[in-house]
């Protein structure tokens, strides 16, 4: 009897676990490298604990252009992940492309809850015709961080940072004479010329930024462009500003910064959390503030950078649930807390910032909240919303290809002129593609 | 007379246009040594070839002990052979290399090892069989590549040009024991060479080929005695057979046969002295002194008549009369045949 | 020639020969074939939609300056890079073929960069180039007093991207060099000494003659090394950049295909690339066909 | 005296070539020893710095780089190993058998020499893709086990080897399968080895195509787990990729210098006995 019954068990035991094996697995690809890849798979540790009939298995797919190509050439091959991190310009072409499904058709409309939970700017930015197609995730801007131990060294006010181009070229005066070696840098990358075209208010592409119709035409070739360029090549040329040489190159700027060569960096707010602890490693207080803007016009804000998840077509019912459920448990409020808390890259949820504000994070943590702020304070309108363009990577291609042409020398009414037809007809050749 | 072993008829070889043997027809006794004599390029090697298998014949049929073998591969023949280059594999040491082929075979582990070490005690390789064939000496070379060819227990066994790699004097005594190998093993052998002592030494019977085909298949002695053709003639002999034009004895009061056009006698037959035939009056032009012989080139009217003897007292310059008997002149017709 | 005797098993051979015949067509033959045809297609997202445009993506690349600037780099990419590393090899070759103690360590440590992946190649390189806190701005600045901006300057960039390939490339070309000069006969170089040229004169006049053909097989596998292996050390070191200054053929066929997902255009890139290396191999089949009197 | 001069210059300039060639690996090996601040700190640091094992645990374990070279080191073996027994039957065919076409055969092989896998990138991918190969080591092997390289040095080899030793074998009763193997394979070793380091540096060094084919992580080869390690949106520690870079030449480097004498052997057959 005994052994019967012992038989029995080990059947039931064998059984469930069985049972227990027969989990739904998900794939997941994000473009967080280094310390922020460890973040997620933390996150997704907590997950596949705390949901035991689901195993995400999350992977770190190289750059956001390298992502969004590998999600794409994986669709291609018949075996997507389910859940991409596509980055904020990649939306248009990761409509286009016809691999994904709108978030939203995953969440029950009583659940829309969930979905208008995300603060207004970011929610303004990846709502496309009145649709969230993906769950925003990191959302970042750029801000400017600075050396406050040079600052002060160099006699400029320590808690007043410059804030238009003009302060910032005052500033490298200073600093230069101080003995700093460079003023200022930032990446050579498009999504600094983006913002600051935002910032004036202008349009990068036409039919409202590509928001009303698919955009047809870029404006490379604007005044807006023209002001920004001719500050960043007469910085450059009287020795204030320095990057690595090679385009989107955010580590060399960090380098730049954190080796105390160079008194004030523009990147991320998604880096603040390296940069402070850097700032510890090497003996400087760090400082951020607003990103600068140009002399003479109103502050309009930022567009949100950063990214947001996707989900793939074509996988079973039970799989997509399962993807649905882990993006709104990876976007709860209280991951968002964490994440933010971790890396620097907004809270996208209201709730989220309820409870930071709650525990008076900001007042503690000075250094987060300019890039909060200055969210905050953006106003609401297509410039801000940022463009939507089908061959945006290719665009920012063009873009830092003429940043580079003007730097070396090159007349920047000539360069500007011959990179908007450059863009123009690559969007042309683009949106035949696509049609 | 005991059965042939190796029959070949009407063989027939050619290469694209190049016709290489034509009409080959003759019987290798069983237990005999024949050696297939040839210049290079008169296509002996690929006779060899087509008896080993390694080659086909375009016309004509192959018999090995009575069975048509015309289209068999070589390892089908029951033969064995020794190469001129010996193609020992060199990747292998001795051991492996003469019992390669009893391995391909699968003969029993024992009995490749009784074999190996009666084989190689007779050659006096045995202290040799853990070397690698660029370790061993030409001598040591061609023994390992006779015991390959031996250890098979093949009655068939077919030498291209095997000594000619090797110098002067271990050719000789090669050439003793070979022969000697031959006879206590009963070995159906075929050698061929374009060394006329090796022929003449070691053969039972000669095949001379010229051209492709073959100009007179005898003993030794046959050959050299009687020569079908004056090619034969001129082949063999150091110095080869004198042939000069009839003419020059004409006036000899000898009865010549019809439609002789040329006459040959052999060098050791020509004497300074009277003999039944004068040959001619002439100047010695050159001299070779051998020792125990000297051979002087004699030039009579335009013609250059070599002599050997055993006088070694004439010198350069000197004027002299050639003489020699009726019997040991050789008459040939216009084509060359002897008459 | 001298004489094989054949096997005629004709099923073995079959056997034997099949499975290269069948990878080669399938992987290699195919291919070529269907990027002929598709670089008369217009496909977006690697065919997740097409459409027949003839010549199309052809008349494009031949008009447009962004691809006549592409074609100049890769010249200037692999001229540059052939010759000099030819050059270097040639010249180490030489030095360690003289008779000196601890020869084969110097060998050694002079090819080894044969092994060496592209790619850690062009991440070193990265490093130090690096304009602020690259090692050799930093001796730059200590020796002379300059810095150089290394890849924001187009020509400087292009010179990076070239060394990183020369110092991969040097290797292999040292080991051949160096075969190929003891394969010279020493009695030739006797011979020339005895008629009392200089050791320039015997190297110019005699030596490198003799080392035209091995010159010839070197310029075919570097330049199609330049051809394709840039690839790591462009995607690594400058993307392309600045302003596509060191965009050659292979990085704009990757870049098309695989980021820009214009199948199309980085098919017909292809097919041009493609003819350039036939044309090449021509050359060299002909050339070394007048030269062969220089072997033994 | 003259040559004395000669001499020394001679090791002075071999002595310069070799620093300089060796420079960039030295560097890299310096500074994967360091921390961050060590690296950026300015001016640099020349000496061996405080986070050696740390940089090469990171590298091995936090970048995977471990699994990559244990994935890049099958591949290699497989492909090396698959070519060599390939060309090796091919050039065996070429050479010791007695077909029809034999000509048309070598130049049809000869002629892929003018098709690497990066001429026809976009149409190889669309064809791995649809086998269904882009998670597997299929992908990485099977398109480049065939090789002209391979069949035309085992080729010439072959034709180096004295005619007689095919008759000998022939005579001793060997088929031509046991002549490939027994007789052919054993007598190629330095082909064999050559062909060992140029097929095993290559497939080390692979790029684009594991870049373009591969789409799992856990199936990479190791120079692209050395392209992730530079291109996230972190800040880049250079201790920890230069100590990547020196992980991922080791491997290749190691099998280069125990094979390369016989690299030249076997290329240069002309010069062979």
């Amino acid at each position: 009897m005994k052994k019967i019954l012992m038989a029995l068990m080990a059947v039931l035991t064998a059984f469930s676990s069985a049972l227990a094996q027969e989990k739904i697995h998900i794939t997941f690809w994000h473009a967080m490298g280094g310390s922020r890849a460890a973040f997620i798979d933390r996150m997704v540790q907590d997950f596949n604990y705390t949901h035991p009939n689901i195993e995400v298995k999350a992977q770190y797919k190289g750059s956001y252009r390298d992502t969004l190509n590998s999600a794409i050439l994986a669709y291609k091959q018949g075996n997507a992940p389910h859940i991409v991190q596509i980055f904020e310009v990649g939306s248009q072409l990761a409509l286009d492309s016809g691999i994904f499904m709108p978030f939203q058709n995953l969440v029950k409309p009583g659940n829309y809850a969930l979905l208008n939970d995300f603060i207004k700017p970011v929610a303004n930015y990846y709502r496309i015709k009145g649709n969230f197609n993906s769950v925003p995730f990191n959302s970042s801007n750029p801000i400017l961080y600075y050396n406050k131990s040079l600052f002060k060294k160099a006699g400029l006010d320590p808690e007043n940072p410059p804030k238009t181009f003009d302060e910032i070229v005052d500033a490298c005066v200073k600093l230069k004479k101080a003995g700093v070696r460079y003023c200022i840098t930032w990446p050579l990358h498009s999504w600094f010329v983006e913002q600051w075209i935002a910032e004036q208010g202008a349009l990068l592409a036409n039919n409202e930024n590509g928001r009303k119709a698919r955009a047809t035409n870029i404006y490379i070739n604007s005044k807006p462009m023209y002001r920004i360029m001719k500050w960043w090549k007469d910085l450059y040329d009287k020795g204030y500003y320095a990057y690595s040489g090679k385009p989107e190159d955010w580590d060399g700027a960090n380098n730049l910064f954190v080796s105390q060569q160079a008194a004030m960096l523009i990147t991320s707010t998604s880096d603040v959390t390296i940069l402070e602890n850097a700032a510890y490693e090497h003996g400087f207080k760090l400082g951020t503030g607003f990103l600068p803007v140009p002399d003479g016009i109103k502050r309009n804000g930022v567009v949100v950078g950063g990214a947001s998840l996707w989900v793939t077509k074509g996988h079973p019912k039970k799989e997509l649930e399962a993807a649905k459920e882990f993006l709104l448990w990876f976007t709860n409020t209280e991951n968002e807390v964490r994440w933010h808390k971790g890396t620097g890259y907004f809270p996208v949820r209201e709730s989220a910032v309820k409870v930071l504000k709650f525990e008076r994070w900001f007042d503690k943590h000075p250094a987060y909240r300019a890039a909060f702020d200055q969210l905050l304070q953006t106003i609401p309108n297509r410039a801000t919303q940022g463009a939507l363009i089908g061959n945006f990577p290719e665009i920012r291609t063009i873009i830092e290809n003429a940043v580079q042409e003007i730097l070396a020398g090159k007349p920047i009414k000539a360069v500007l002129k011959e990179a908007d037809r450059k863009a123009d007809q690559a969007l042309k050749r683009y949106n035949m593609s696509v049609r | 007379m005991a059965e042939a072993m190796i029959t070949l008829k009407n063989v027939n070889k050619s290469f694209g246009k190049n016709k290489v043997l034509e009409k080959i027809n003759f019987s290798i006794r069983k237990g005999t040594f024949t050696v297939i004599l040839g210049a290079s390029g008169s296509g002996k090697t690929t006779l060899l070839r087509l008896i080993a298998g390694l080659d086909f014949p375009t016309g004509g049929k192959i018999f090995i002990n009575g069975k048509d073998v015309t289209q068999e591969e070589a390892s089908k023949r029951n033969i064995s052979m020794v190469f001129q280059s010996y193609a020992l594999f060199p990747h292998m040491n001795v051991r492996e290399n003469i019992v390669f082929g009893l391995k391909i075979r699968k003969v029993k582990k024992e009995e490749i090892e009784k074999k190996l070490s009666t084989v190689t005690k007779m050659l006096k390789i045995d202290n040799l069989l853990g070397r690698k064939p660029s370790e061993l000496s030409g001598g040591q070379r061609q023994r390992v590549a006779l015991a390959r060819a031996i250890i098979s227990e093949r009655l068939i066994c077919l030498m291209d040009e095997p000594l000619s790699n090797l110098d002067a004097k271990l050719r000789s005594s090669m050439r003793k024991e070979l022969k000697s190998l031959q006879e206590k093993l009963n070995l159906t052998v075929i050698y061929v060479t374009h060394d006329q002592i090796e022929a003449m030494s070691m053969a039972d019977e000669i095949i001379l080929i010229n051209n492709g085909k073959i100009e007179q298949h005898a003993d030794p002695k046959t050959i050299y005695e009687n020569p079908k053709t004056i090619y034969v003639a001129e082949f063999i002999g150091t110095p080869p057979m004198n042939i000069f034009n009839i003419n020059l004895i004409k006036n000899s009061n000898i009865k010549l046969p019809e439609n002789a056009e040329k006459a040959g006698v052999r060098p050791e037959s020509i004497s300074f002295e009277r003999r039944e035939i004068k040959i001619g009056d002439g100047e010695i032009v050159f001299c070779e002194y051998h020792g125990s012989e000297t051979i002087y080139s004699v030039k009579v009217n335009e013609t250059l008549i070599n002599v050997k003897s055993i006088e070694g007292k004439h010198t350069i310059g000197e004027k002299i009369s050639l003489y020699c008997n009726r019997e040991q002149l050789l008459f040939f017709n216009r084509e060359g045949r002897k008459l | 020639m001298e004489r094989h005797s054949l096997y005629k098993s004709k099923l073995t051979a079959l056997m034997f020969i099949l499975p290269t015949l069948v990878i080669l067509i399938i992987f290699l033959y195919y291919p070529t074939f269907q990027t002929f045809k598709m670089s008369l297609y217009r496909v977006a997202f690697l065919g997740l939609s097409k459409q027949f445009v003839g010549l199309e993506n052809y008349r494009y690349i031949f008009s447009s300056p962004e691809y006549r600037k592409i074609f100049l780099n890769t010249a200037i990419f692999v001229v540059l890079s052939v010759v000099i590393s030819l050059v270097i090899g040639l010249f180490l070759a030489v030095l360690a073929n003289q008779k000196i103690k601890g020869k084969t360590v110097f060998r050694l440590l002079l090819i080894w960069p044969y092994a060496l992946p592209p790619a850690v190649a062009g991440v070193i390189f990265l490093f130090l180039f690096n304009e602020q806190s690259g090692m050799v701005n930093y001796i730059l600045k200590h020796v002379a007093n300059i810095a150089l901006p290394w890849l924001s300057k187009s020509y400087l960039a292009m010179g990076v991207v070239i060394t990183a390939f020369v110092w991969k490339m040097v290797g292999y070309n040292v080991v051949f060099y160096l075969a190929a000069l003891q394969n010279i006969p020493k009695d030739i170089i006797e011979a020339a000494k005895v008629e009392g040229a200089s050791i320039f004169q015997t190297f110019f006049k005699v030596t490198l003659p003799m080392l035209s053909p091995i010159t010839l097989f070197l310029v075919v596998t570097n330049t199609i090394a330049a051809f394709f292996e840039s690839f790591t050390f462009i995607d690594l070191i400058t993307k392309g950049g600045p302003a596509d200054s060191t965009t050659v053929i292979i990085y704009s066929i990757y870049r098309d295909g695989f980021e820009y997902f214009k199948t199309g255009l980085a098919a017909a890139e292809s097919v041009i690339l493609f003819i350039c290396v036939v044309i090449l191999t021509l050359i060299q089949l002909r050339v070394s066909r007048r030269m062969v009197h220089y072997e033994k | 005296m003259r040559s004395n001069i000669l001499k020394i210059s001679v090791y002075i300039l071999l002595t310069i070539s070799v620093f300089i060639i060796a420079m960039p690996v030295i560097t890299a090996f310096i500074f994967s020893t360091q921390t961050p601040a060590e690296i950026f700190s300015y001016p640099p640091k020349f000496t061996i710095g405080k986070a050696l094992i740390e940089n090469y645990k990171t590298a091995w374990n936090m970048y995977h780089l471990g699994r990559y070279i244990l994935n890049t080191f099958f591949i290699a073996v497989a492909v090396t190993v698959g070519k060599i027994a390939i060309s090796f039957l091919a050039a065996t065919v070429l050479v010791c058998f007695d077909i029809p076409l034999k000509r048309f055969l070598f130049i049809f092989i000869l002629l892929t020499l003018m098709m690497p896998t990066e001429i026809m990138i976009v149409a190889l991918f669309d064809l791995v893709t649809k086998f269904g190969w882009s998670n597997s080591y299929f992908a990485l092997i099977v398109p480049f086990l065939a090789s002209a390289t391979g069949t035309f040095l085992f080729r010439q080899h072959f034709l180096q080897i004295s005619p007689a030793i095919v008759d000998a074998a022939k005579i001793e009763g060997a088929g031509p399968i046991q002549f490939a193997m027994k007789i052919l394979f054993p007598m190629s070793t330095n082909v064999i080895a050559a062909l060992t380091v140029i097929e095993f540096v290559y497939v080390w060094n692979q790029y684009l195509w594991p870049l373009v084919i591969i789409r799992e992580n856990s199936k990479q080869m190791i120079q692209i787990g050395l392209r992730m390690m530079i291109t996230g949106q972190d800040a880049t520690n250079w201790g920890i990729v230069m100590a990547g870079a020196v992980i991922s030449l080791l491997p290749a480097l190691a099998v280069f210098l125990f094979l390369q004498r016989y690299l030249t052997k076997g290329l240069f057959l002309g010069s062979e006995k």
